[in-house]
């Protein structure tokens, strides 16, 4: 169980990071704390027409936030705005039930289903989604 | 008592006795045997607690203060010979100086309504310091930000030891109270707390002090101290959730207005006037925490059994140890090495997040903290997002410390990969 | 659940079984079997409550919300579970209306705090019952003693039920908050709450409803109520002591500030500012009563198992069997004769203080509660110093009415000599 | 035990208490409330140069406390004022120590001294006294 929360793929986003670095020309950007772990990052968008052309993150994390954010990032680049929220629920979906089939639309982001069997990790999986949503002003209905 | 324990004073801490007296200390984490270290946050409880609430429940289980009835006399004398054991146990003048609450918490924010608010205003300040707790920091904050007060703060260095020489300085004559935590939670140090109530005193300022981590770890008197308020928390000191206390001068007490009111702590009730109960029960707001006060009572006896001292000594061992075992990571930095230490430390690892460790030591049985640990400016102060915490009871042992240090061997490598 | 228990709707309540779920109940008291009818001031655990408290201290005890340790996840889980189980309880719209205190006194006085105070100024006023218990006035009459506002009384009849014709008169636009007892301690009238509530809003005053009477004898939903208060304690309610919540509405609770500063309350501390935490953790400062949480969730399934109508009828049987056996007492009279009427019988006997009532029947192993309930405006309305009062739970039994009325027999002779 | 309580002659106080009523020209008076059981007796003295020519009581109470206090009134005439303090001290003595032998100054008060078997009723048995000792303003050091 540890093996799959601490698998390759999470660790080496954790280690270098990919869209890692602040954004001059963001279009949106919000800071997402979660101060009882100590993370605090900030997620950086380029929007155009409501399309994501460029997003990054900054900030300090542990590795689960990290890797989500990283992966997250990535995911990002080319969505529509309206894609991001169905995607969290899925992803929220895929957190709560490990029988669950990958969700395809998630690419990458599916190893991070793992996250799902630790129960006091998962806001760090859950953070970066919610900063972009802030970002972008998107009610995400999840406290 | 037993032989064995009776001469705990010249072969130390029986500690294989004491471990068999926690009946958690039998369970599994992981399929591993759970290695606890996170007794600052709060400590497992010994047998004769969980039975001494069990009896309550079980035997005499009855309201206080209130009835003729056999239970309610039972129950009643219960709860105030654990009246009477808090105030020996911290060396208070008189039982009616200490007040039940729900821990140190409420005890703060009962000092800050009751004690300081009625007398606060704009531009009068109370002094604490860059270590203290969130319990002893947010009401302060809430009061100055509701009166227009200041909130100042004693500085520390980067052993985490206050600046004492700063203290008098701070001091001025619009100070209303000093706040001071006795033993720092995050960071270990024990605070110099008589000599700072010697300063305030001089200058006629009361002085609060956080006791959470203290009573644990050292014999604490009041009166020694010179404090004018202690604040006592049950289940960081082997008793229930859900009790705690204030110890305060009766001068200061019977000069308090009441904060909460209800049942238990009035005289004389009419729809148009109401007449206060005398203290400590002016301070008791209904029906109070009455296992609670019990469990606590069983608590104290359990440290008056093995002794605070042979406690505080096999701690110390503890805390020696793993500094020690520690310093040999690389990338490891101790956060808060004061010379004077509660068994608490605290660290953070290069290229580790605290989170990370505290998830990958918890799969090899080890619990222990990560965060901040309640004193977010301590960890501004040492520009820390977070650390990762162990913390000591009279149950850990060397054994244990090795298991920490294995699985937190494990974790670098890990998280280096 | 056995076949015993699943067809107690068609044969009602296995008392017999209920009573060995107590263990207290096979205490003797002065010699005699303990008949305990003193239910209203705190009343009896189940075996079950006891070990949900045990089972925590045993194998899971940590701190909560701040763990990523395995202990303190599962501590987590049962507190925030406990929550959940309270609000599906009340009928509450979502969990994070529920917020833990000690008890009725806290809620109320936290409602009084952070609701009331803030908005409250001379001339307003506050509209409560005269039937109120200390907890639902005391803090009340503070608070208008504070700042200048009116307390206004909803008066009652000689039966103790409410002038309801009143309650719009006594509403003006100056009224900031109604509060009333759902079901009174001191004469056991069960109030019209939702006629209230619906009286009040209709005037957009909100309305406070002190619970502790009323958890542990009636099907209690906030939402068919229409209040925007609820307060409960847990040891009225086969829970331990220590624990109660407050049910708000979440736009109120998210509106309010919060009251007592701490850990757990905040989201983000430094020596300048303070965010606060989330509902309901934003009035949640410092460690909780955890295992009081994880007590009072298994006294609700304890509720819940039984069956809350099988219990109240059989207390009702219980309350009519009583009432008409006290009749046959020369001198007795019965204070509190409402039509509606949770199981409590308060009286006062000619020639026969109540202290000594209690002293005497307490002898034949009868416990009940003497006094003036903390409810001494009911008192001073009803003309007497104090009364004495049997209360039922759903252990009580006709056999032990029996033997009350044949200890109360034998008072009533002794002190008549 | 019981019995000792309630035996006759406190019974017979409680029933029919001496100097029961108010008094006019008392020179010294205090009320004397306990709330929890509804105790609520006024005591009345009239004092000529530190010695107790009467004393009366009225109210309501309990049998503990009417009995208390109608044997105190009648234990007070003649007495004077400074040996109220110390025959207090010898009663709550009493109260604490079943085996102590009975003080020959208290008189029939030393038929009280079962109450000590009965915690929850001391407080009647002390009400009267203190009642006295406040309208002499004198000191008890009692809660
Ligand atoms: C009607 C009523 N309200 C409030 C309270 C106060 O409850 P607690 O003492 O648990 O705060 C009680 C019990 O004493 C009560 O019966
Ligand atoms: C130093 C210190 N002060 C105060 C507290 C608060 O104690 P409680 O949560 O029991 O109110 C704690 C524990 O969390 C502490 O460690």
């Amino acid at each position: 169980m540890l093996d799959r929360l601490y698998q390759k793929v999470i660790l080496e986003h954790n280690k270098a990071p990919n869209n890692f670095g602040s954004m001059a020309d963001a279009t949106h950007s919000a800071r997402g704390t979660d101060a009882l772990c100590g993370d605090d990052i900030q997620m950086w968008l380029r929007v155009t027409e409501r399309t994501i052309e460029k997003a990054q993150f900054s900030g300090e994390a542990c590795a689960v936030t990290k890797a989500c954010a990283s992966m997250l990032t990535e995911w990002l680049e080319g969505r529509g705005v309206d894609e991001i929220l169905p995607a969290f629920e899925a992803f929220q979906a895929l957190m709560d039930d490990a029988d669950r089939p990958p969700v395809e639309a998630l690419g990458q982001l599916n190893h991070l289903r793992s996250v799902g069997a630790f129960p006091a990790r998962r806001a760090n999986a859950y953070l970066p989604w919610k900063t972009v949503l802030e970002a972008m002003q998107i009610p995400s209905g999840l406290t | 008592m037993t032989a064995e324990r009776a001469d705990k004073d010249v072969r130390g801490l029986d500690v294989e006795a004491i471990r068999r007296e926690f009946p958690i200390l039998q369970r599994r984490v992981h399929d591993k045997p759970l290695v606890y270290l996170d007794n600052a946050a709060t400590c497992q409880r010994p047998r004769q607690v969980i039975e001494a609430i069990d009896g309550y429940y079980r035997d005499y289980n009855a309201n206080v203060h209130r009835g003729v009835h056999q239970l309610s006399v039972e129950a009643s004398e219960a709860f105030e010979a654990a009246r009477a054991g808090l105030a020996r146990f911290l060396n208070a003048p008189s039982d009616r100086e200490i007040v039940f609450t729900r821990g140190v918490t409420e005890s703060v924010n009962l000092v800050a309504n009751s004690f300081v608010r009625p007398t606060l205003s704009a531009g009068d300040e109370i002094l604490i310091t860059h270590m203290e707790h969130h319990a002893n920091l947010v009401p302060w904050q809430m009061l100055c930000e509701h009166t227009g007060a200041t909130l100042k703060v004693i500085p520390m260095d980067g052993n985490g030891e206050l600046l004492l020489d700063q203290v008098s300085e701070l001091i001025n004559e619009r100070t209303k109270l000093v706040g001071v935590v006795h033993v720092s939670n995050a960071l270990g140090t024990v605070n110099p707390v008589a000599d700072i109530c010697q300063i305030a005193k001089d200058r006629g300022v009361p002085v609060l002090v956080d006791g959470a981590q203290a009573t644990p770890h050292l014999n604490v008197d009041v009166q020694a101290l010179n404090c004018d308020f202690y604040c006592v928390s049950g289940h960081k000191m082997y008793g229930p959730t859900g009790i705690g206390a204030l110890w305060a001068r009766a001068a200061h007490l019977e000069a308090m207005p009441p904060w909460q009111g209800g049942g238990e702590m009035i005289e004389h009730v009419t729809l148009d006037k109401t007449t206060f109960n005398e203290i400590p029960h002016k301070f008791e707001a209904g029906t109070p925490h009455i296992a609670g006060a019990i469990g606590l009572k069983a608590a104290i006896d359990f440290l008056d059994d093995w002794g605070i001292e042979a406690i505080a000594e096999h701690e110390q061992r503890l805390l020696a140890y793993t500094t020690e075992r520690l310093s040999a990571f690389e990338g490891l930095r101790i956060i808060g090495q004061a010379r004077a230490k509660g068994p608490v430390v605290s660290f953070v690892m290069e290229g580790a997040h605290a989170n990370d460790i505290g998830t990958i030591v918890d799969h090899f049985g080890v619990a222990l903290r990560t965060g901040h640990h309640c004193a977010m400016p301590a960890m501004q102060f040492f520009d820390v997002p977070a650390t990762a915490r162990v913390s000591f009871a009279a149950y850990n042992t060397l054994e244990e410390v090795e298991a920490f240090v294995a699985a937190l061997e494990r974790a670098q490598g890990m998280l280096k990969q």
